[in-house]
């Protein structure tokens, strides 16, 4: 029989009809689908077992304790320590996404030097020849740590100079520096003891100082609390994280905290609302009335607000003086609960700033951040783990990212009392990486390299019996049995806590009412974090939910 | 005895620092895309902003974390699904998402009064490497389906493996709380056994300061909220949207 | 869906929801199947082409479907309503009886008494041998003249009657010519032969019934008249030459000869296509 | 291309007139344009996913779903005309069954499909039938639609095969002649199948006790859109048929189906019209003083937010419902020809209101005390694959009058047909 156009066409619509009673389409179907469950192209996590290790987080000063998940040698997730003396489990939005960070597209994986690729020999050359041919300048920003005091030798062997990059949270303990000549790593706000706190604008519900130590003090003494014993004031132009948590806001005028500061004080002497007895400001109530935009009453009324409560303490957001004199005439410097001294032996460091006459070379840790830059013709060494844009460092060396060296933990700034923990190296890295010390005893090797540092402080910890190991009971050091015991203790992330000072180790005196200094913005979000990149999941909080403005838009 | 899990927030103690969220992301291995928007992103714990709706000195402002209520009486999205890819767990009242059923209808969506659900619009997708760093327990959710707080129940799985290992029947509750309680700084957030009338948590549930988003609604949320700011209250319990001029986050 | 398959519960909705479900689903299925079913068995029984016919009939204009015996003059006008199926016309023999006083053949067109003659204008003739010949009339003759291809059924294929028995193409247009009786086919001719089919036929010959269904005598004249007419009246329009040349003598080739003509509609009721 | 135009005149039935082939071409091709854009845009959802459009996760609905809720309520003169003729008898409407028929199949095809795109995973759609919930709407539309799809197929195919060139293979005309004289069982099948998602579809949303504005009581557990959609569906159906028949006529210039079958179709449609009207009016009334109430919403704070104001409410139940009711009614009105066009016209467009209000402004709406109004723009994606399904139901409609006997009256003793020129 002959095979026909009309033949063809009805077979195939017989076909078409009992395909569908045939088990192909079915499987088909099945397996489509079982298909879209197991795209090859999304990646599924390795089931593996998970390990707990408690360490500190050494992206900013601040040594915050540290819960990490980790699973076949990586980091795969971060919390923070419950029992940690002084973070007390908190860490900033940031910190938990930090274990994605030594992913980052950013993260410096090679030596480039003014763009083109280049080699760690080649590095260690150029520098090794510009220290050899003129004065090296040494920025570190985390000071008081073992690699910290590789700098200090370095630069004093080569007759170069160390200096350390403050952030915040130091600059508004500047003055008091000055005028007492105690170091800012040494001076502490004493707020567990504070009952009136008032804040220049400082974020202190946002990431200021140690957050967890700052928060919980807050949480428990006044958020949501019927009669707090920390009352937090915020004087801010408008309405931030931290003003809308406080106990009270009061808006000001853009730039006028100094001028209210000045106000204050003078109402505080007129009144004769406290004993002593200081220059007087020059500023009248009624021009700092106009310049904040308040009332003269309104002024009266936050004086006296001030002194119904003591210990009272004000925080400016940045270096003020003003601020600071109005903490002297409260009595808050040296007083409980005020400004104090956390440290009996501490030397001072040379401030940096942004313009370096005379050198040869300018080397600049990792810790230093990444819009911090020098003016000066010097060759630049720039040490980081990311890279975060544009820069004018000549070269610029891969430092080792999150939790991928051994690293001590010294006392944060701001704090009112002394720490020391260590942060061990939990990572695996895949690619060559040198830290700023590393390259340094590299260089010289007749540095003490900073794991031997480390080592020799825990063995003067151990020495010294003074102070307290949270491990995390507390473990009083005199009981510790050997410095190995304490070793372990450490390196298994528990933090020793020196004995409070006792109040009244600083003495301070105004000789003139300081002059308003040029108003500072209040720092961001994302300023406390102090690595050049942010990690991935922080589009959670400002991209995928307007829940914080963009980092870019942090000085607007 | 089963378990009913829930959670109080205290709002007068969240500063809103978006720990909880990027905590919950990171657990849950929650991508982050770079193409996501407000509208688009996926936070299964969304701190949202709002305000008394004044100006000037007047101005107050609070947050509000806002997630998968757990809805106990008629849940709206479990009655919704078309295939039972999502339903409530009946011993510990969690209610569970299977993201390898999902069809994607986005019905639950809908269905939702808290926008608590999520759905995923792009492939998920990290930087070359970065997978090394996703939470083991949790499996990645594919593009086109929908997710949403399932109280991190790869922690619930894992405590309850930690118990069968020790040959006991229940949970130890030291071993299981979320990635949202454990991060949250002030202690905000907490998260309990509403079943237990000993556990803490229960109890601040059934104080008189404890309220729920929408309760009108019927849907018995497991998720209790409580301020003792009286804006802040009358805010959350107006079912009016009269404060839609309020920014929100 | 099914017990055992994760998620179903035995609960009164679900019993409920899907026996519902199953029931329409079986309705439709069912529907579905015995309508197959039924198609499988027309065409078993040999029912399905009469069927078909008797359904394309139905469907045929007014005007081809009139009764032999009006053709025959018999009758002043009668519509049939069996199809062309004589064999089981039930009037037909109250009506065979009257005169026919019909037409005469005046066309020059060449029909012969010894032919019998089915309304899709094929001729067939018994031959001796107890065999039938069947061929294409003298007016389809004139119309298509020479066919450009022919298509012809395979020897030992059995054919229904009215079915279609072989397909011919000329310019373009199809040609679809139904076998007048039912049989198998034995030989194959073609324009050239004077033939196209010879076919073994299933019922006796002998037997008056076998052909009753097919025209005769007087019904031939009455019926080509009214074709010729109908020709004539299709294929007449402004400015063509006329379709009859003088005389009444049909044009050969008519197809080829006036290209432009509705020849879809005509072939349409020259054989009784639909 | 003579060649062209003899092998397409092979396909149309004998004896009908229809445009020259590049005539007809010229027609389709705008359409095929719109098609193959649509096409296009949905294989970019498909391949790339649901990204490709602007909905998010809270408009996690958006036009698409409007479009179905639409066009499947407007199909519903297939179902209904099905019913009427089969299953009351009501014989006078013969005439415009096949065009129900293929309405409704594109209908329903057409939001078969945009559904498919519409879902994250289309490859999963069949786990509904495999897991079903049987508590939620979504499972009850999916499996009626499915079958009622089926159906309107069985419908078609019959339709289908008595294209001149299929009912030439004996095979498909006699299963298309069996078919045929079991389609009033289909036709009561999909009576059921029909009545039952209609109402799935409002139900849809009027479960939805998280949305206050869509939220409903009802009788057992259905809702009361559910029984709104019914209604509104039927009185829609009808007076869709009468447009797209009147817009038939318009483009071929022929006279196809008689007026009193226009008549009679519209005078269904402005009935049930009424009484969804009434219907709708109560359950407004109903949710206005008790349901909304009793979920602690106070119903008019829903009506606040431009442009979805109170004129939309009113424009529903009274512009484009009482009143195209009171003209599609009374004798007088419905005679003439171009008031019923109008009515009919009115009441299409009532129905599509409402499912617009459902669909779009449930979702627009805030719930949360401080949530936004939103807003939400179809990206070009969606509005392609819409569009390309209206160009489907175009060149579907298109392609069936021109070669299936869509308007086939018996012949009657019709003179010899002369044409060529």
């Amino acid at each position: 029989m002959k095979l026909t156009r009309r033949d063809l066409l009805a077979w195939s619509a017989g076909a078409a009809a009992g395909l569908i009673v045939t088990p192909i389409p079915w499987k088909i179907l099945d397996d489509t689908s079982i298909w879209s469950q197991n795209w090859p192209w999304i990646p599924q996590p390795a089931r593996v077992p998970v390990e707990i290790r408690q360490s500190h987080c050494t992206l900013c000063p601040k040594g915050c304790g540290l819960r990490v998940r980790m699973a076949a040698g990586w980091a795969v997730g971060v919390a923070g320590m419950k029992t940690h003396p002084t973070s007390h489990g908190a860490l900033c939005p940031l910190g938990f996404g930090a274990h994605q960070l030594n992913w980052h597209p950013q993260r410096l994986r090679e030596v480039r030097h003014r763009g083109n690729a280049s080699s760690w020999n080649e590095a260690h050359a150029a520098f090794a020849r510009a220290s050899s041919e003129g004065p090296v300048v040494i920025i570190d920003g985390y000071p008081g740590r073992a690699a910290s005091s590789v700098y200090e030798s370095f630069a004093e062997k080569n007759h170069g100079e160390y200096r350390v990059f403050r952030g915040t949270e130091l600059r508004s303990l500047n003055p008091y520096e000055s005028w007492t000549g105690v170091p800012v790593t040494s001076l502490g706000y004493d707020l567990e003891n504070t009952q009136t706190l008032i804040s220049f604008g400082a974020p202190l519900l946002d990431g200021w100082g140690t957050p967890g130590y700052v928060t919980r003090l807050w949480s428990e003494k006044s958020g949501g609390v019927d009669d707090p014993q920390l009352r937090i004031i915020q004087i801010e132009p408008s309405l931030s994280r931290t003003a809308a948590r406080a106990r009270q806001w009061l808006r000001i005028h853009e730039g006028s905290e100094s001028a209210l500061a000045s106000g204050l004080a003078r109402v505080l002497m007129e009144q004769n609302l406290v004993p002593a007895h200081p220059p007087i400001p020059a500023i009248t109530i009624s021009d700092a009335a106009a310049r904040t935009g308040w009332s003269e009453d309104a002024i009266q009324e936050l004086a006296r607000t001030l002194v119904s409560r003591p210990p009272a303490l004000a925080i400016a957001a940045n270096e003020n003086p003003t601020v600071a004199a109005l903490n002297v005439l409260l009595g808050s410097v040296g007083a409980r609960g005020g400004i104090v001294r956390k440290e009996k032996i501490s030397h001072a460091y040379v401030s940096a700033s942004a313009a370096i006459s005379t050198a040869r070379a300018v080397l600049i840790d990792s810790s230093v951040p990444w819009d911090f830059a020098p003016q000066t013709d010097a060759e630049i060494f720039r040490f980081a783990a990311w890279n975060g844009g544009p820069t004018k460092a000549d070269w610029l060396l891969p430092a080792p990212g999150f939790l991928e060296e051994l690293t001590d933990v010294p006392t944060a700034p701001a704090l009112p009392v002394e720490t020391y923990a260590v942060a061990p190296a939990l990572v695996k890295t895949t690619f060559e990486l040198q830290s700023a010390a590393q390259f340094l005893v590299g260089i010289d090797s007749s540095l003490t390299p900073p794991e031997k540092t480390i080592h020799d402080r825990c063995a003067d910890l151990f020495k010294n019996r003074s102070g307290t190991l949270h491990a995390p009971e507390s473990i009083a050091i005199a009981k510790i049995e050997s410095v190995q015991q304490l070793k372990e203790q450490l390196w298994k992330g528990a933090v020793w806590v020196g004995e409070a000072s006792p109040p009244g180790g600083l003495k301070c005196e105004l000789k003139e009412w300081p002059p308003e200094p040029i108003p500072a913005t209040a720092a961001g979000w994302a300023d406390s974090w102090q690595a050049p990149v942010l990690p991935p999941l922080a589009s959670k909080l400002y991209i995928e939910s307007n829940l914080r403005d963009a980092p870019e838009r942090r000085n607007a | 005895m089963s378990a009913r899990y829930g959670m109080v927030i205290d709002l007068d103690r969240c500063t809103g620092c978006g720990s909880c969220m990027i905590a919950c992301a990171s657990e849950n291995n929650v991508p982050s895309l770079p193409q996501a928007t407000a509208r688009t992103g996926l936070t299964p714990l969304l701190v949202r902003k709002v305000s008394n709706g004044e100006d000037g000195e007047r101005r107050r402002a609070a947050f509000i974390p806002i997630m998968c209520a757990h809805c106990e009486h008629d849940t709206p999205c479990v009655k919704v699904c078309p295939q039972q890819a999502v339903e409530v767990d009946k011993a510990t009242g969690i209610v569970m998402q299977m993201p390898q059923r999902c069809l994607g209808c986005r019905y639950c969506m809908t269905a939702c009064p808290y926008h608590a659900r999520y759905f995923n619009w792009w492939d998920p997708a990290w930087p070359k490497g970065m997978e090394k760093s996703l939470n083991p327990g949790v499996a990645v959710r594919m593009r086109g389906v929908v997710e949403k707080c399932n109280l991190c129940h790869a922690r619930l799985h894992a405590a309850e493996e930690k118990a069968a290992a020790a040959g006991k029947r229940e949970i130890d509750p030291a071993d299981y709380e979320p990635a949202c309680a454990e991060a949250c700084p002030t202690g905000a957030i907490r998260f309990g056994n509403l079943a237990d009338p000993d556990d803490p948590v229960s109890k601040e549930a059934r104080s008189p300061e404890a309220f729920r988003l929408l309760a009108e609604l019927g849907t018995e949320p497991k998720l209790y909220y409580k301020s003792k700011e009286a804006w802040v209250r009358a805010l959350a319990e107006s079912n009016s949207a009269r404060n839609s001029e309020v920014q929100h986050g | 869906m099914f017990p055992g398959i994760d998620g179903f519960h035995w609960t009164f909705g679900h019993i409920l929801f899907l026996s519902l479900f199953f029931v329409v689903a079986l309705t439709i299925l069912t529907t579905v199947a015995s309508a197959v079913w039924r198609t499988a068995k027309d065409f078993r029984t040999h029912k399905a082409i009469d069927f078909y016919w008797k359904e394309n009939f139905s469907e045929l204009p007014e005007r081809d479907r009139r009764c032999r015996h009006e053709l025959a003059g018999r009758v002043i006008s009668r519509v049939c309503d069996n199809a062309f199926d004589c064999r089981h016309c039930e009037n037909y023999a109250q009506f065979v009886v009257l005169p026919a006083t019909g037409h005469v053949n005046s066309l020059g067109l060449n029909y012969s008494d010894d032919r019998y003659y089915h309304r899709g204008h094929t001729w067939l003739k018994p031959e001796q041998d107890g065999t039938v010949a069947i061929g294409l009339d003298d007016l389809v003759e004139h119309l298509v003249g020479d066919p450009d291809s022919v298509r012809m059924p395979e020897i030992g294929e059995e054919l229904e009657l009215n079915q279609v028995a072989w397909r011919m193409r000329k310019n373009d247009k199809e040609i679809q010519v139904r076998a007048p009786l039912e049989g198998t086919v034995i030989a194959v001719g073609g324009p050239r032969e004077g033939w196209y089919l010879r076919l073994q036929p299933r019922l006796d010959l002998h037997n008056l019934l076998t052909f009753r269904h097919l025209l005769r005598g007087p019904e031939v004249r009455g019926w080509v008249a009214r074709e010729a007419e109908r020709l004539q009246l299709q294929l007449r329009a402004p400015n063509t030459p006329a379709a009859l040349a003088d005389g009444g003598v049909l044009m050969p080739d008519l197809m080829s000869a006036i290209p432009e003509a509705d020849w879809d509609t005509v072939l349409g009721d020259t054989f009784l296509q639909t | 291309m003579a060649s062209s135009t003899l092998m397409d005149a092979r396909w149309i039935a004998r004896g009908e007139e229809r445009a020259p082939l590049s005539r007809f071409l010229l027609w389709l091709a705008p359409w095929i344009v719109l098609l193959a854009i649509g096409v296009y845009a949905a294989g970019l959802c498909l391949y790339y996913g649901l990204n490709q459009t602007n909905m998010d996760n809270r408009f996690a609905f958006g036009l698409w779903i409007f479009l179905d809720l639409g066009i499947i309520a407007l199909g519903a003169g297939a179902f209904f005309t099905g019913f009427l003729v089969y299953i009351l008898g009501r014989t006078e409407l013969k005439p415009i069954l096949n065009t129900a028929v293929v309405v409704g199949f594109i209908c329903y095809s057409g939001a078969v499909s945009i559904l498919m795109i519409d879902v994250g995973q289309p490859l999963r759609a069949w786990f509904t039938f495999w897991h079903p919930n049987t508590h939620s709407m979504l499972t009850e539309v999916t499996f009626c639609i499915s079958c009622y799809l089926l159906v309107l197929s069985l419908e078609y195919i019959p339709l289908l095969l008595r294209n001149r060139q299929l009912k030439q293979l004996p095979s498909f005309f006699v299963f298309e002649h069996q078919l045929h004289k079991l389609v009033p069982v289909l036709a009561a099948v999909g009576t059921l199948l029909s009545f039952f998602h209609q109402g799935s579809l409002g139900g849809l949303y009027g479960v939805l006790r998280g949305r206050p504005f869509a939220f409903r009581t009802g009788f057992l557990i259905w809702p009361s859109t559910f029984f709104l959609f019914i209604l509104s569906a039927i009185a829609s159906g009808p007076s869709f048929l009468i447009l797209i028949t009147a817009t038939v006529e318009k483009v071929t210039g022929k006279k196809l189906v008689a007026d009193r079958v226009f008549r009679r179709l519209g005078y269904i449609s402005g009935l049930l019209l009424a009484l969804y009207v009434a219907a709708k009016s109560i359950d407004t009334l109903v949710w206005l003083n008790f349901t909304s109430r009793s979920e602690g919403f106070a119903p008019w704070q829903f009506y606040s937010h431009k442009p979805f104001g109170t004129p939309i409410l009113f424009a529903e139940i009274v512009v484009l419902g009482l009143l195209p009711a009171c003209l599609l009614i009374p004798e007088t009105t419905r005679r003439r020809r171009w008031i019923l066009l109008c009515a009919a016209a009115m009441a299409c467009s009532g129905v599509l209101l409402n499912r617009f209000v459902l669909t779009v402004q449930t979702l627009a709406l805030p719930t949360l005390p401080f949530d936004d109004f939103l807003q939400y723009r179809p990206s070009w994606q969606e509005i392609a694959s819409f569009g390309g399904v209206i160009a489907y139901g175009v060149i579907l409609y298109s392609l069936s009058y021109r070669y299936l006997p869509l308007f086939a009256a018996p012949k009657e003793g019709d003179p010899p047909h002369v044409s060529g020129h």
